[in-house]
């Protein structure tokens, strides 16, 4: 089983509904340690991928990530912005010329993706950040992998992790992004951006396990 | 919510398009990459000074660009950073050819947002050098955190970074005096009302009747700590000696004050902050140079106020009183 | 109630004694009887304008002291005007032995209280002559009324007669210009959120999630008409169109411009409204000379908004361009 | 039964309390015609007075009114301060030089006060201001000391007579003051000035009749 061009666009096309869905719950998240603008960046930036993915989706699945970064990268600002877009454009460049991705070929694109996330926000686990829902998917996905098992099984390990990792942000005090300037009272909250980033893990386990959310 | 809006998507937009049309004398605005610029960009020779953010701190950023202050602003959704391909533009079209000075807030995303743009510009040939604003005493400055938050003293070196622009300083002169400035600035504001995000509808904290905010910073988040409403007297107090102590300013220094407004208490109340400022710093010995009080850092429509020092030295004070014509902030011209 | 003050009564006086610090090098304030007042009045020779009236509607009038505008500003208590005596010691202050000109808001507490004033300086030998601001075309202008409201034309109207005194235009030729100014300025308000007078503690109305006013005055007074909430534009075309048909203004008329916050109100918002006001005045042929978007004439922390027209003559527009240094309007200089 | 300058004091004295303690509702009633403020300037304004009589009541009836007048006019501001300055004004000339005053002086003071108020604010009965409590019971006075009333009696019609008049404008639309910028949004409210007379002529039938507040 494979993930091809085709089920990179539905997974593209469910994040849309997913963070249309969850604008509110992002929001309400980010306004409690944040800014209160998190859901609306995000939707912004996937109606805006969406728009471009109807109007010319690239061929390939490079050029398609490649298109996803460059939309996020114009659209969201915020600090999910740079971040969002910096995951897709580490996965174009996971994807290179690859017409589809074998199970090895997710988990490479996944881990890529988390490591420039990490390298441009110069955070890491513990922050309370996306990277405590992103990290341990990324390596539940390669551990799954190196098992031998299933692209099912890598992807459902990936957003169980990734669900995990985003409810370990709730103790968590911040130490990056805006929340860490509420001190300790950002304790007792649900990280923003770790709950997008579980939402796109799981998106990704829906729409390539051939369920829609 | 009630806003004097058309939709909340067009806020920004609307807003600048009003802007442009009030100002036409003083700047440009540009739609697509969206940023502000002043009308006779780009000055040959002379280098360039930005900045940006998101948008609901009018005037900031883009009510002060014009002579004598920012070549250019760059102004994202409301609280929300701005995105490179803004900056980059911006950069592109103020380069007189002796680079550009990046004034950035300390947000995750301002940072990051500018970073991607200066490589961007840096990979055509233009000069880009980034100082970041981080004055905010409300926040405890750590290796462990993001550090402090970009507020009041941002307005300060936007105005003195932009004379010395004009005077001519290059681009590493310029570099090192806005440092400086930053270096010598602090910060720190209360809130006695929250705000609200228009796409998001509803007030970004309650507080309750009797309750204030210490420590907010500009984006209508919660501050540091809940507590009983003061006077304006107690509020000067303690905002102004978290101010203090932090630098820590001393008997015989001289400042630029600025007492600011979050954009929903009225003027009456922000004199009535800086007459207890004053009286208060000279009870110190520490002389007020210079003062702005009124709003010109704000959170949309949120009550409340920030006291902003800045130990300022000849240069920054004769930097101050050059002109300036800006929708923001006039004088000389 | 939450403000930042230190108590009710010492509201007015507190905020008068910040504005003396923070401008000293424009204007001083007298305490008893308590007046604002031009560093240099009088001034020998030169006609003296002054106005007053209630405070909360800052930074008019003690914000509009200076040179090129107001010679003095009498301040009542909030929403109170000022008492014959405050108006009496300013009129005696900047009488520079041409005379003096009453600029007064048509409200029956102002009229009667300039009035005492005036019969006061009189009796001294010093010569005054009144005019009565009344343009707000949300009050029916009848003989069986008190007439309209003065509200925005009364910014203009200093900002005109201040740069004519400076001129020296002579006392009936400045009443003259002051009235020319007032039969031309028309206004409309709106209010979103409503005020509360410190010393009531409580607001002055109550306005539902999804209801606005139309026709609301600058006391926190209720208006006209409780509408639903509308569009910025919605609100635009109701304030202008209410405006340009009282005149009536025409096709080829050129005009001052003035979109005015009532305290509680973003800029963004107000910049919003003006874009939608310069496309509304567009499309009617009509030319906007000059404007002003900002909190000029308030009304404590209200949300809402207000749209001034004066139609303007060349001599109006040229004094309108002339240098004006006050804390709240400075060009030129 | 005269009243002396003991009773006129003790009026004024009363009226002090009387403001003080209808400061909130006299504001209430302004605030739904008006701009919130008539309480706080009477409250103001007859505070004023009482520190002025603590300090130093001059000798006479006269120049204690002439007194009281000052301290309005400077102290109250607003339309009230002008009309009831102006009332006290005129009640100092109508007392002249009399040590004490009798029915037909104190009819003839309250006649000289209202005549004040009328020209000073050019308004007449009906256009819903002061003068609706005012007049109707200056007219009361004369015609109960006409009638050969008493004291009592006169003062006794003055206040039932100034009260209806208070009610009187409930119905009304104002034409005068900053109601009358409501429109027809003014009717059904009570008019605060006239609420203010009401109890300035009530006071002065509790006072002179021995009766405090
Ligand atoms: N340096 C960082 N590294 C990784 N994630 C970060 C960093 N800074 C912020 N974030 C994430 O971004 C989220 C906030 O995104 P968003 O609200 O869109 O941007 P902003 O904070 O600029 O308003 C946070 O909840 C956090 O998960
Ligand atoms: N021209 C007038 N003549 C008589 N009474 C008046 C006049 N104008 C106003 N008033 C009275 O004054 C009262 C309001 O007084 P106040 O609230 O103190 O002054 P302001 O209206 O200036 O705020 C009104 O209720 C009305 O009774
Ligand atoms: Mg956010
Ligand atoms: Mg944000
Ligand atoms: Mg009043
Ligand atoms: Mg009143």
């Amino acid at each position: 089983m494979a993930v091809d061009r085709q089920a990179v666009l539905a997974w593209l096309e469910s994040l849309h509904r997913v963070y249309a869905e969850n604008r509110d719950f992002l929001t309400e998240l980010d306004s409690a340690i944040g800014d209160a603008d998190h859901g609306i960046n995000m939707d912004r930036g996937f109606s805006a991928v969406k728009a471009a993915m109807d109007a010319d989706a690239p061929p390939g699945l490079g050029p398609v990530f490649q298109t996803v970064a460059n939309v996020l990268i114009r659209t969201v600002g915020g600090a999910a912005g740079p971040l969002y877009g910096t995951f897709f454009l580490r996965a174009a460049a996971a994807c290179g010329e690859q017409p589809e991705l074998t199970p090895a070929g997710v988990v490479a694109l996944f881990q890529a993706g988390v490591e420039g996330v990490r390298q441009r926000g110069k955070a890491e686990p513990g922050d309370k950040t996306m990277l405590d829902a992103l990290v341990p998917a990324a390596a539940a996905m390669r551990q799954e992998l190196n098992g031998n098992g299933s692209l099912e099984q890598i992807l459902q390990a990936g957003a169980a992790a990734a669900e995990a990792g985003m409810l370990s942000t709730i103790p968590m005090q911040a130490r990056k992004g805006r929340a860490s300037y509420l001190g300790p009272r950002s304790v007792g909250h649900q990280d923003p951006g770790a709950t997008s980033a579980w939402l796109l893990v799981r998106a990704a386990a829906a729409a390539w396990l051939g369920k829609t959310e | 919510m009630k806003k004097l809006i058309n939709a909340p998507e067009d806020a920004v937009r609307d807003s600048l398009a009003g802007l442009a049309l009030a100002h036409m004398d003083v700047l440009r605005v540009f739609l697509s990459p969206l940023y502000v610029v002043r009308l006779d960009a780009p000055v040959q020779g002379k280098a360039g000074v930005i900045s940006g953010g998101g948008s609901g701190h009018e005037p900031m950023h883009g009510g002060y660009v014009g002579k004598g202050m920012l070549d250019a602003a760059c102004p994202g959704q409301v609280f929300t950073s701005p995105t490179p391909d803004q900056i980059e533009a911006a950069t592109l079209a103020v380069n007189g050819g002796a680079g550009v000075l990046h004034i950035v807030k300390n947000y995750s995303g301002d940072i990051m947002n500018f970073e991607m743009a200066a490589e961007l510009c840096q990979a055509k040939g233009v000069e880009v050098r980034s100082v970041v604003v981080q004055d905010d005493v409300a926040v405890e400055n750590s290796l462990y955190t993001a550090g402090r938050r970009g507020v009041g003293t941002t307005v300060l070196a936007e105005k003195i970074c932009g004379a010395a622009a004009e005077r001519r300083y290059d681009l590493p002169r310029l570099e090192a005096l806005c440092r400086r400035v930053c270096e010598n600035g602090r910060s720190m504001g209360m809130a006695l009302a929250p705000c609200t995000v228009p796409a998001a509808g509803r007030p970004t904290f309650q507080l309750g009747e009797d309750e204030m905010e210490m420590g907010i910073g500009i984006h209508g988040e919660p501050g540091r700590e809940r507590v009983p409403v003061m006077s304006a007297r107690e509020v000067a107090e303690r905002l102004s000696e978290a101010v203090l102590a932090d630098l820590p300013f001393r008997e015989g220094d001289r400042v630029i004050a600025m007492v600011n407004g979050m954009g929903g208490t009225p003027l009456m109340e922000l004199y009535i902050v800086y007459h207890e400022l004053a009286r208060l710093l000279k009870g110190k010995g520490i002389a007020i140079a210079r003062r702005l009080v009124g709003n010109y850092i704000t959170s949309l429509e949120m009550a409340g106020c920030s006291i902003t020092l800045l130990r300022a030295d000849d240069e920054m004070i004769s930097l101050w009183d050059d002109p300036v014509m800006t929708p923001g902030l006039r004088w000389g011209v």
